[in-house]
């Protein structure tokens, strides 16, 4: 067990420092969010839409951003591998499990960084209040782990087909939109306040994202391998 | 069937237990609540008349469509029913020529 | 003349008299406009048997996974595109249902967005086909694929268009488990199910006969 | 006592979508000696190597892996293999000593920096360059993907076309240590087009075109 956090870690610091002396993914992760995020802002800005549709709209409209971003750059991580031809060493050298759990590591803090920088900024230029910041942020983080989880499979997929950027998001959007739309349900709740349908939205998205994660590190030796 | 595999099952089913029923009541719930004040543009759209699950009673069912087919007339129920059995006619035919290309392709 | 023969004519008989059925036996349901509620008869089944061929696709791609066998490939990649096909049916009778109820022929109703989603898997699973030219490869990652929308699935069919309120009529098995149909009508609904099913059947094993001798032309080359 | 590896492949076929590679290749590699695969560009001898590592599933035919207590199950491969190859690249984004650093962790073995240090010397790079491999000539990452290669100590060495790109001086020094890890007992197959490097084998596979 030990040994195995350890080679996983050992793949998430490679990919970190690879990452921080290129910043490839950051790099158009972050630009991705800013520009969404600008258009938005600019177009709608804090009192674009009538007060009572405000949680819905605005905890859609902040999903939106997150994804699209997500598109751009969470690929990279196993597209990289593929393009440089290193994916063969790392294929000969680690045990699958281990390069699953070090990617899924490595994007779930991509996104969590990009959700850091992201959502204060969405919450001050749209003019967002939330009943219950706790909840929010528990939907928030939720959200970044299922996100990850099911980004990290579908790259590992795409990499190893051919026109993988086109690719991604045509995998990808079928396997997120229920996700989807639990997260809103879910952040749209916790800025009314109602908890209970947090609970209940937080429910789904957790059984969707474990249900992803089993069936994800069942599956991935077989994408790798193949 | 390794261990892994059975313990993959067991794990996707306590997770689908635990989550989706019990999420989909509560939703339902919580949503007619929320959401039937603001929906997405459904009433706009819709017709004046109410949506509703088909009458129980089968009496008031057979009388209530033999008043509709006097105003819409049987002659037109005849033309769309003719279409669609030549439709099918045309289907069947196509998808039973392939079937013997097939076999013929198969050989013995 | 062979059994199968037989059997197809029976197939053709079956279906004629259900469309005959559906039209002129059947009494149309009360609180639909005109005659709109009749296309449950074909509405329905088609939805079903795309349903059942996502099934089949998955339990398909789970048996290639474990056996390695090229043959279930070709089931699940059978069964994927008469789930398209079928998908696309239920779509198109669904929008002329609506647009004769609702007034409009697509109105992202819950039960229209969740099979817009399905039709997104079907097509996402024939862009990754596409895109992978090794074949075992291409079986293999289609297979994960396969496995990986279909857990979705639940959450997307029963989960997500209960999420809203929707115009949808209750579905068959709906909540309150209680069948709402006129008894002439659910015989014939019964009978279409069926109907369609067997042609499902029909069209799945003829698709999985021309994909494998479309292969062993291929694997002449070899 | 190293336990040699002998390594075993039967009507080897691969077809990337409709065009096949190769058809019907069968040979062994045997402990102590060194396999040499030949054949004109484009026979598949690359291809061949990586069928071997199994880094990728032939279309037909079987490769086996055989130590004295029988056959080597597929997970033990990566421990058993070392590997330089055009198609395994390294992390241009890292030094060598970082690459070296990174195989070791992600194989689990105790990472031992005078260890790293001596493979890195062994090949004849400077282990303090604060370079990083994207910046380093294709000889001297030539040599570096050779230290990768023996890092874990493999019974099983797979090279592909290992002396490209090496100055004289280095293709003698290859060939030194090529035999030299033949000698210990470890079972090599070389894929070259390189008239000096065929004779290095006693054994030969040679692809038709």
């Amino acid at each position: 067990m030990w040994r195995f956090l350890g080679e996983t870690m050992a793949v998430f610091a490679k990919d970190m420092r690879c990452e921080f002396r290129t910043r490839v993914a950051f790099n158009s992760l972050a630009l991705f969010a800013v520009t969404t995020l600008a258009a938005v802002s600019y177009t709608i800005g804090p009192y674009g839409i009538a007060e009572a549709d405000r949680p819905y709209l605005l905890g859609a409209l902040l999903w939106i951003v997150v994804f699209f971003a997500a598109m751009a750059g969470l690929d990279r991580s196993f597209v990289k591998e593929e393009e440089t031809h290193t994916a063969p060493l790392l294929r000969l050298a680690a045990r699958p499990l281990v390069v699953w759990g070090g990617k899924l590591l490595f994007n779930t803090v991509t996104l969590a960084l990009l959700m850091a920088i992201l959502v204060p900024l969405y919450v001050v230029l749209m003019g967002l209040s939330v009943r219950t910041p706790g909840w929010f942020i528990l939907v928030l983080a939720a959200g970044c782990l299922a996100l990850a989880v099911t980004t990290t499979i579908v790259a590992a997929i795409v990499a190893r087909a051919m026109s993988r950027g086109a690719l991604f998001a045509v995998l990808s959007v079928p396997l997120l939109l229920p996700l989807l739309v639990f997260l809103i349900q879910g952040t749209r709740a916790a800025i009314e306040g109602r908890v209970p349908d947090v609970l209940a939205a937080l429910r789904a998205v957790v059984s969707l994202g474990g249900v992803m994660t089993v069936a994800s590190a069942f599956l991935f030796p077989v994408v790798w391998h193949d | 069937m390794t261990k892994r595999t059975v313990l993959c099952w067991c794990l996707v089913a306590a997770f689908l237990l635990a989550g989706g029923p019990a999420a989909v009541v509560r939703a339902q719930g919580g949503a007619t609540r929320a959401a039937v004040p603001r929906d997405s543009g459904g009433p706009d759209l819709a017709p004046a008349i109410e949506v509703e699950a088909p009458a129980p009673d089968p009496a008031g069912n057979v009388a209530a469509s033999s008043a509709v087919s006097d105003g819409g007339g049987s002659s037109g129920l005849m033309a769309v029913m003719g279409v669609t059995l030549i439709i099918w006619l045309g289907l069947f035919l196509y998808v039973f020529g392939l079937d013997r290309k097939v076999r013929r392709l198969e050989g013995p | 003349m062979t059994r199968r023969d037989i059997l197809l004519g029976a197939l053709f008989l079956w279906m004629a008299a259900v469309i005959w059925a559906a039209f002129l036996w059947a009494p149309a349901a009360a609180g639909f406009l005109g005659q709109s509620s009749r296309i449950v008869f074909f509405h329905v089944p088609t939805a079903w048997v795309a349903t059942l061929s996502f099934l089949v696709s998955f339990i398909a791609s789970v048996q290639y996974l474990r056996t390695r066998d090229p043959r279930w490939d070709v089931r699940a990649h059978a069964s994927a595109s008469l789930g398209i096909v079928f998908t696309i049916l239920a779509t198109v009778t669904g929008s002329i249902f609506a647009r004769i109820m609702w007034g409009s022929y697509w109105n992202w109703d819950p039960r229209e967005t969740s099979i817009t989603f399905l039709l997104l898997i079907y097509a996402a699973y024939f862009a990754l086909r596409g895109a992978v030219p090794d074949p075992e490869r291409k079986a293999a990652l289609a297979a994960v694929y396969a496995i990986l929308a279909f857990v979705t699935v639940p959450f997307l069919v029963f989960v997500v268009p209960r999420i809203y309120w929707s115009l949808h009529p209750d579905t068959i098995i709906n909540t309150k488990g209680r069948i709402t149909m006129d008894s002439r009508m659910f015989r014939v609904f019964m009978a279409s199910l069926a109907g369609f099913t067997g042609l499902a059947a029909w069209l799945y094993d003829l698709e999985c006969r021309i994909e494998a001798l479309r292969r062993k032309a291929e694997e002449e080359i070899l | 006592m190293r336990r040699g590896v002998t390594i075993r492949f039967e009507g080897i076929g691969k077809r990337f979508g409709r065009r096949v590679v190769m058809r019907g290749i069968a040979g062994q590699a045997r402990p102590g000696s060194i396999l040499v695969l030949t054949g004109p560009n484009g026979s598949g001898k690359s291809t061949l190597l990586q069928i071997l590592a199994g880094l990728i599933r032939p279309t037909r035919g079987e490769v086996r892996y055989l130590d004295g207590d029988g056959e080597v199950p597929r997970e033990e491969w990566r421990h058993r293999i070392g590997m330089a190859a055009p198609a395994l690249a390294l992390y241009e984004e890292l030094t060598a000593m970082e690459n070296l650093e990174f195989c070791a962790r992600v194989r689990g073995l105790e990472v031992d920096g005078d260890r790293l240090r001596n493979g890195l010397v062994a090949v004849g790079l400077d282990p303090d360059r604060p370079t990083v491999v994207g910046g380093f000539s294709t000889g001297m990452q030539q040599r570096l993907k050779l230290a990768q290669a023996v890092l874990h100590d493999p019974d099983v060495l797979l090279l592909d076309e290992p002396g490209a790109n090496l100055d004289p001086d280095g293709q003698d020094w290859l060939a030194e240590f090529v035999r030299g890890m033949a000698e210990e007992g470890r079972t090599v197959v070389v894929a070259t087009n390189d008239r000096d490097e065929m004779t290095w084998g006693t054994d030969r596979v040679a692809l038709p075109g």
